[in-house]
C-alpha cells in the first residue's frame, strides 16, 4: 500500500472527480458561490450579534482564514505527534 | 435443649463413623447427613439467639468457670452459620470431585478428615473456654493438614508440611497467650477473663499474652506478611478442601481475633489504647495491594485465588482496625461475603480442574464456550469480589468505605477503590482468556460438569447475588 | 542470682521456647524441624504446669493426711496438650516420610529448589 | 396501562429473552422493544413514578421531566436505528449488549437519585464493553480493557462523590449539585470522564474506532450524551464549563485533520460537538439548555448516521483508513448520499438539523456576551466542515480512486441510514417538531435571512479553503500512522511506571524475606562463626524464614505493647 496519493492512481482512475480539470472546476464553482454570497450581503439586512460581525464579509473572511490557520497548525502538531503505525503494538 | 453440644458432637461422631466403616459411598453419605444436620442446628441456634439473646450451655452440667461453657451470642452464631453453611454446601459437590482425584480406599479418610476439620472449626466458634479453643483449633488444623496432603500434586505434601509447622507455631503462640492469662487470672473462661483482665490489663504478662495471641492469630488468619503458608496450602490441596478451607478456616481465625480483642480484652477502648489499630491498618493496606498485585501475576488460578484471599482478608482486617460500628459491620459482612465468594470460586475452579485437569490460566483459553455455566458463575463471583453493585462484595466494601469516611480518611476510600481495581485486573485476565480466546483442541472437547457439582456452586453464586440485594442478614 | 533462681521455671521455659523456635528456623532437615517444634511445645507444658505446683503440696487426691494440694487443672490441660502435640509430631513425621518418597530428600532447601523448577 | 414500568427496564429485560429467539422472530422482537418502550414513555406523565427504599435510602427509579424525557426519546430512537442497522448480524452479542447498554442509559436518564444513577452508570460501562470486544481483534481487546477501566473508574468516582455528598448533606437526590463541595467536584469529574473533557477524553478516540461496525454506531449515541444530560442536570450554569467546552470544541480539530482512520476522525468530531453542548450547559440560560438538549438530540442522529456510513464501508471493505479508500461513490452511491447528508448536518448547513441546534447554542453565547467564547466557537464551526463534513465523505467516497469496488451496503443498513437522514432533514426543515419536546419554552427563530447568509458564508469560504489546500497539496497527507494523544500517558508512560513498580513489587515480594533473612543471617554469621561447619548461614529455608518472621513479629508486638505501657 502506498503511503500517499500517488500520481499513477489518479491516471488509472476514470472517475469524474479524479480528473484534474474537474477538480479545478470545483474550485471555480466554489469561488463563484462565495463571490455570490459576498455580494448578497449588500442586499440582505445583517443583524449583528457581537459587534465584529457587522463588518462586511466577516463570516467569509473568518471562515477562510480560520480554516487555513487550523490546517497549518495541524501540520505543525502532526510533526510533533506522528508516530509509526505500530507505535503502540503491545 | 442440647443443640450447642450437638453442633460439635454430630460431626465428631460422624467422623469416627467414616473412619470405622471405610466405605467410600457410605462415608460420603454420613458426611452429607452430618454436615446438613449441623447446618440446620446452626440455623436453629442463630434463630434462638436472635429471638432470646445469648445462649449459655454448660457442658456436662459443670458450672462455669470450672466447667466448660459453650456460649453463643450473635457473633459466633453467625460464624457457626458461615462454617456449617459452607461445609454443608460443599459435600454434595465433593462426591464427584473426590472420586476423581482420590483413590477409593482413601476416600473415607478424606471425609473423616473433612468432618474433623468441620468439628474443630465449629468447636472454636462455639466454645467459651480459652483452652478449648486451642484444642479445637488443633483438631481442625491437623485435619486440614491431612486434607491438603491428599492433593493431586506432590507439592501438596510440602504445602501441608509447611502449614503444619506454621500452624503449630501459631497455635502454640495462642496457647502461650492463654497460659499467661490463666496464670494471671486463674480462669480459662472467656467471659470470666473479660471480668478479671481490666483490673490488671497493663501488667506485663497480660501484654505479653496479648502479643502472643496477636501473632498466633495473625498467623492463623494469614495476615500479611504472615500469610506465606496459605498460597501453597490452598493451591495444591484437592478442590473440595481448598473451597472449604478458603471459606471457613481464616474466617474462624478472624472470629478469634474479634473475640479476644473485643470480648476478652475489654473492648474498643482497650483496643484503641494499643498500637494495634495502626499496625492492623498498615498491614491490611499492604495485604490489599501486595497480595492483589501478586495475584495478577499468577499463572495457576488456584494460587491466584489464594493470594486474592490474602488481599480480601486485608479488607476484613481493615474494617476491624477502625473498631467503629460501621467498620466492624463491614468486616463481619465481608467475612460472611468472602466465605461465600471464595468457596464458590474454588468450587468452580475445582469444576474446571475436574474436566480440564489443569488450573493454569493459559490452558483455559475459550473455556467459557464449552463450560458456560461454570464460567458464568465464575464471572458473577468475580464481579462480586471486585465489589460490583448488586453482589455481596459491594455491600461490604460500601461499609468499609463508609467506615473510612467516618474517620475522615478520603484517601483510604481511594485506596479501597484502587485495590478493587487491581482485583478487576486478575479477574479480567481470567475472563479474557476464558471468553475471548479461541478454544484449544483440548478445551474444545470439554463438556459442562455434572449438575451435582454445578448446583452447589450455583447455590453459592445465588447466595452472593441474593445477599447482595437483601442485606438484612449479613448487615 | 536469687531472683533468677526464684523464677527458674520461667527461665527454663523461655530457653526451651527460644531454642525450639531457633531449631525450627535454622535447621533444614525436616525431622530436625519437627524436633524443634516438639521442644517448643514442651516449653508450653512447663509454662502451664509450673505455676500449679505448690512447694510441699501433694497430688490432688483428697485425703485426711494432707491439706495442701497442687492445682489439678494444669495437669488436665497439659495432658490434652501433650496428646495434641503427639498427634502433630506423628502427622509431621508421616508427611516427612511421604515427602521423602516423592522428592527423595527431606532437606527443606533441596525440596524448595525442586519445586522451583 | 403499564404506566409504572421504567422504559429502560423493558430493554434490559427484553435483552434477556433475545437469546431464546431465532430468525425473523428475533428481528421483530428486537424492533418491538424500543417501540414498546417509547409508547410507554409517551404515556408517562411527568413526575416520579417508581420509588423504592433500599440501602436505607429513598430511591426514585423513574423521574420524568422535560429534560429527561427528550434524552429518553432520542436514546430510544438511537437504539431503534442501531438495531435496524445491525439486523444482518447472525450473532447476538452485539444486540444483547446494545439493548442492555441503551436500557441502562435510559434508566440513568430517568434516575431521580444518585445511587440509582450510579448503578445504571456502571451498567452502561460494563454492558457496552462487549460492543468493542465483539470485534475480536487483539487491538480491540486491549482497547476494550482500557475503556472498561476508565469507564468503571468514572463510576467509582461517582460513587465516592455521592458518598461524600451524602455524608455532607444527607441528600442523594439528583438535582443541581454544583462545585462547592468535595463531593460535587468528584461527581463533576465522574461526569467529565464520560463527557470526554479535555485530557479525560482519550478513551473515546481509543475505543470507538476499535468497536465493530455496528458497535460504534450504538456506542456513539449513549455514553457521552448521558454525561451531557447528567451535567445539564447537575451543573447547569457552572462557569468553568464554558471554557472547558470551548477547549473541547477546538482542540479535537487538529487531531481530526491529521488522523487517518476515518472512524477516529469521527470520534474526534464527536468530542468537538460535545464541546458545544458543554458550553451550552455552562451558559445555563433557558435558551442555552434548550440548545444543548436540541444539539444532543440532533447530534445523536447525525453522528450515528456518519458512523453508520463508515460502518458500512468497514463492513464491505474491511478498512476505514483514509489512505486506503477513495472512489467508493461509484459502487456505494446511496451510502455516499447518506454520508453527505450526515456531513451537512454536522456542519450545520441550513435545512439540516445541526443548523437549528448549533445556532441556538451560539446565539445563547452571544446573548450572554461571552465574546471570546463566541469567536472560538465560530472558528470551531468553520473547522468542522474541514475535518468532518468534507474530509470524511471526500476521502472515503471521492478523492483518488483506490480501485476498491465494494458492493452497496446491506439493505438493513441502508434503511437505517435512510431513516436517520430523513430525521436530519426533517428536523432541519420543521424545527418546531423538535422545539415541541425541548425542556423549556422556545422563542427562537433559526431561519432569518441574516443568519442563513452568515452561516453559508462561513461554510462556503471554509469549503473553498479546503478545496484550494487540497489542490495545492497543503492539506496533510493521509498516511498510515499513529497519532499520539493523551493515551500516551497511560499506554506508554504509565505502562513503564507500572512495569517498574510491579517489577519492584515482585522482586520485593520474592526477595524481601529472603534478603532480610540473608542480612540477618550475615549478622548472625559474624557473631556465631564458630557455630561449626553446619553452614546454616548460606542457605535459605522457606519454612525457617517464615518462623523467623513470626519471631520478629512477636518481638515487635511485645516491644510496642510494652512501650505503650511506659
Amino acid at each position: 500500500m502506498s503511503d500517499n496519493f500517488t500520481e499513477d492512481k489518479i491516471s488509472n482512475s476514470t472517475g469524474w472527480l479524479a480528473k484534474k480539470i474537474n477538480s479545478s472546476k470545483i474550485i471555480w464553482l466554489l469561488s463563484l458561490i462565495c463571490v455570490f454570497l459576498f455580494v448578497a450581503e449588500f442586499f440582505v439586512h445583517r443583524h449583528a450579534e457581537m459587534g465584529v460581525d457587522e463588518y462586511i464579509g466577516f463570516y467569509g473572511a473568518y471562515g477562510l482564514i480560520g480554516s487555513i490557520f487550523l490546517v497549518f497548525l495541524s501540520h505543525q502538531i502532526r510533526k510533533l505527534l506522528k508516530r509509526p503505525e505500530d507505535f503502540y503494538d503491545d | 435443649m442440647h443443640l450447642p453440644a450437638l453442633q460439635v458432637v454430630i460431626p465428631l461422631i460422624a467422623a469416627a463413623l467414616c473412619a470405622l466403616f471405610r466405605h467410600y459411598f457410605l462415608a460420603w453419605f454420613i458426611t452429607i447427613l452430618a454436615s446438613w444436620l449441623s447446618f440446620a442446628i446452626a440455623i436453629l441456634l442463630l434463630l434462638q439467639v436472635m429471638s432470646r439473646g445469648v445462649i449459655s450451655y454448660e457442658l456436662g452440667g459443670w458450672v462455669a468457670p470450672i466447667g466448660i461453657e459453650y456460649r453463643i451470642d450473635l457473633l459466633n452464631a453467625f460464624v457457626l452459620l458461615i462454617v456449617s453453611g459452607v461445609g454443608a454446601v460443599i459435600v454434595p459437590y465433593a462426591q464427584k470431585s473426590i472420586s476423581q482425584s482420590i483413590e477409593k480406599s482413601q476416600q473415607s479418610w478424606f471425609y473423616s478428615m473433612y468432618l474433623m476439620a468441620l468439628t474443630g472449626l465449629l468447636g472454636v466458634s462455639i466454645t467459651g473456654d480459652a483452652f478449648n479453643i486451642f484444642v479445637f483449633l488443633e483438631i481442625s488444623s491437623l485435619a486440614s493438614y491431612v486434607m491438603i496432603a491428599m492433593g493431586p500434586d506432590r507439592r501438596g505434601l510440602t504445602a501441608a508440611y509447611q502449614y503444619l509447622i506454621m500452624g503449630t507455631v501459631g497455635a502454640t503462640f495462642i496457647v502461650i497467650g492463654i497460659g499467661l492469662l490463666w496464670a494471671m487470672t486463674g480462669t480459662l473462661n472467656l467471659y470470666d477473663l473479660a471480668q478479671k483482665i481490666p483490673l490488671i490489663e497493663n501488667s506485663r504478662p497480660v501484654l505479653a499474652a496479648l502479643a502472643f495471641l496477636t501473632v498466633g492469630i495473625s498467623l492463623k488468619l494469614a495476615l500479611f506478611p504472615l500469610h506465606l503458608w496459605l498460597p501453597n496450602a490452598y493451591a495444591y490441596s484437592p478442590g473440595v478442601a481448598s473451597a472449604f478451607l478458603a471459606g471457613t478456616a481464616t474466617k474462624v481465625a478472624i472470629y478469634l481475633l474479634l473475640r479476644f480483642f473485643f470480648t476478652v480484652f475489654g473492648g474498643v477502648e482497650f483496643f484503641q489504647s494499643t498500637p494495634l489499630p495502626e499496625i492492623l491498618f498498615v498491614l491490611s493496606l499492604l495485604a490489599m495491594f501486595a497480595a492483589s498485585i501478586v495475584a495478577v501475576f499468577q499463572s495457576n488460578i488456584k494460587r491466584m485465588l489464594a493470594y486474592s484471599s490474602v488481599a480480601q482478608i486485608g479488607f476484613i482486617t481493615l474494617g476491624i482496625s477502625y473498631a467503629t460500628e460501621i467498620g466492624l459491620t463491614g468486616a463481619i459482612a465481608h467475612m460472611f461475603n468472602h466465605a461465600i465468594m471464595k468457596a464458590g470460586l474454588f468450587l468452580l475452579i475445582g469444576a474446571v480442574m475436574f474436566r480440564l485437569g489443569s488450573v493454569k490460566i493459559e490452558d483455559m483459553a475459550g473455556i467459557g464456550r464449552k463450560m458456560p455455566f461454570t464460567m458464568a458463575g465464575f464471572v458473577i463471583l468475580g464481579l462480586s469480589l471486585l465489589g460490583a453493585p448488586g453482589t455481596v462484595g459491594f455491600i461490604s466494601k460500601w461499609y468499609l468505605a463508609l467506615a473510612a469516611l467516618q474517620e475522615g480518611q478520603w484517601w483510604a476510600v481511594a485506596l479501597i477503590v484502587a485495590a478493587s481495581l487491581v482485583t478487576m485486573l486478575y479477574i479480567g485476565r481470567v475472563v479474557e482468556v476464558a471468553y475471548f480466546r479461541e478454544p484449544t483442541v483440548k478445551v474444545d472437547q470439554l463438556r459442562e460438569v455434572p449438575s451435582s457439582m454445578l448446583l452447589p456452586s450455583f447455590l453459592l453464586v445465588g447466595a452472593a447475588v441474593y445477599f447482595g440485594l437483601d442485606t438484612s442478614l449479613s448487615v | 542470682m536469687t531472683e533468677i533462681l526464684a523464677n527458674l521455671n520461667y527461665w527454663v521455659t523461655i530457653v526451651l521456647m527460644i531454642s525450639g523456635l531457633y531449631i525450627v528456623a535454622a535447621h533444614g532437615n525436616m525431622i530436625k524441624k519437627l524436633v524443634g517444634l516438639s521442644i517448643f511445645q514442651t516449653s508450653v507444658y512447663l509454662l502451664f504446669l509450673s505455676p500449679g505446683k505448690i512447694l510441699g503440696g501433694t497430688a490432688p487426691i483428697i485425703s485426711k493426711d494432707f491439706d495442701l494440694y497442687s492445682n489439678p487443672l494444669p495437669h488436665v490441660l497439659i495432658l490434652t496438650a501433650i496428646v495434641v502435640g503427639v498427634a502433630t509430631i506423628a502427622l509431621g513425621m508421616a508427611l516427612v516420610v511421604r515427602i521423602h518418597e516423592a522428592y527423595g530428600t527431606i532437606e527443606d532447601d533441596e525440596v524448595h529448589d525442586m519445586e522451583r523448577e | 396501562m403499564m404506566i409504572d414500568i421504567p422504559p429502560g427496564l423493558i430493554l434490559i429485560l427484553g435483552a434477556l429473552i433475545v437469546p431464546f429467539l431465532k430468525g425473523y422472530l428475533r428481528g421483530v422482537f428486537l424492533l418491538a422493544l424500543p417501540i414498546l418502550s417509547s409508547f410507554i414513555l409517551y404515556n408517562l406523565p411527568d413526575g416520579s413514578h417508581f420509588a423504592i427504599t433500599a440501602f436505607g435510602q429513598h430511591l426514585e427509579l423513574l423521574r420524568v421531566d422535560p429534560l429527561s424525557r427528550i434524552f429518553g426519546y432520542v436514546f430510544l430512537i438511537a437504539i431503534f436505528l442501531g438495531i435496524i442497522y445491525s439486523l444482518h448480524l447472525r450473532t447476538i452479542e452485539e444486540h444483547l449488549s446494545g439493548l442492555i447498554y441503551s436500557g441502562a442509559a435510559i434508566g440513568a436518564v430517568f434516575a431521580g437519585d444518585l445511587i440509582s444513577l450510579f448503578v445504571y452508570w456502571e451498567l452502561t460501562a460494563i454492558s457496552s464493553v462487549f460492543l468493542i470486544l465483539a470485534r475480536r481483534t487483539p487491538e480491540a481487546l486491549a482497547a476494550s480493557m482500557r475503556y472498561l477501566i476508565i469507564q468503571v473508574g468514572s463510576g467509582v468516582l461517582l460513587l465516592a462523590g455521592l458518598i461524600i455528598r451524602w455524608n455532607e448533606t444527607g441528600n442523594i437526590t439528583f438535582d443541581h449539585i454544583g462545585l462547592e463541595s468535595v463531593g460535587g467536584v468528584l461527581i463533576f469529574l465522574a461526569f467529565g470522564i464520560k463527557a470526554a473533557f479535555p485530557l479525560l477524553h482519550n478513551w473515546l478516540q481509543d475505543s470507538y474506532p476499535q468497536a465493530t461496525p455496528t458497535g460504534t454506531v450504538i456506542l456513539s449515541a449513549f455514553t457521552t450524551k448521558l454525561a451531557i444530560y447528567a451535567l445539564a442536570r447537575g451543573y447547569a450554569g457552572t462557569e468553568e464549563l464554558i471554557w472547558i467546552g470551548t477547549i473541547m470544541a477546538i482542540f479535537p480539530i487538529f487531531f481530526a485533520i491529521i488522523e487517518n482512520d476515518l472512524r477516529r476522525v469521527l470520534a474526534y468530531s464527536l468530542n468537538n460537538q460535545l464541546g458545544f453542548m458543554v458550553v451550552g450547559i455552562g451558559i445555563g440560560t433557558e435558551l442555552a439548555l434548550n440548545g444543548t438538549a436540541a444539539h444532543a438530540f440532533s447530534h445523536i442522529i447525525y453522528k450515528a448516521l456518519l458512523f453508520m456510513s463508515m460502518g458500512a464501508i468497514l463492513h464491505r471493505t474491511g478498512t476505514v483508513l483514509a489512505s486506503e479508500l477513495g472512489g467508493l461513490y461509484k459502487t456505494m452511491p446511496f451510502t455516499s448520499i447518506f454520508c453527505i447528508i450526515g456531513a451537512a448536518s454536522i456542519s450545520a448547513f441550513p435545512l439540516f438539523c445541526g443548523f437549528i441546534s448549533k445556532s441556538m447554542i451560539l446565539s445563547a453565547v452571544a446573548y450572554e456576551g461571552h465574546y471570546w467564547v463566541w469567536i472560538l466557537l465560530l472558528l470551531a464551526s468553520a473547522g468542522v466542515i474541514h475535518y468532518s463534513a468534507i474530509k470524511v465523505p471526500y476521502f472515503a467516497f471521492f478523492a483518488n480512486d483506490s480501485g476498491k469496488r465494494p458492493k452497496e451496503a446491506p439493505l438493513n443498513m441502508l434503511i437505517a441510514m435512510a431513516l436517520a437522514s430523513i430525521l436530519c432533514v426533517g428536523i432541519g426543515v420543521w424545527p418546531s417538531s423538535l422545539f415541541y419536546i425541548l425542556p423549556f419554552e422556545v422563542n427562537y427563530i433559526p431561519y432569518t435571512e441574516s443568519h442563513i447568509l452568515s452561516q453559508l458564508q462561513l461554510l462556503f469560504f471554509s469549503a473553498l479553503s479546503f478545496a484550494v489546500l487540497i489542490k495545492l497539496g497543503f492539506y496533510p497527507v493521509q498516511s498510515k500512522s499513529t497519532i499520539i494523544d493523551t493515551d500516551w500517558i497511560y499506554r506508554r508512560l504509565a505502562k513503564a511506571v507500572v512495569v517498574l513498580i510491579t517489577n519492584v513489587a515482585l522482586t520485593l515480594h520474592s526477595n524481601l524475606f529472603e534478603v532480610t533473612i540473608l542480612r540477618a543471617r550475615r549478622l548472625v554469621d559474624q557473631l556465631y562463626k564458630h557455630h561449626g561447619p553446619q553452614g546454616i548461614l548460606a542457605r535459605t529455608w522457606p519454612t525457617g524464614s517464615m518462623v523467623l518472621w513470626v519471631a520478629i513479629f512477636l518481638g515487635i508486638y511485645l516491644l510496642l505493647y510494652f512501650i505503650k505501657n511506659i
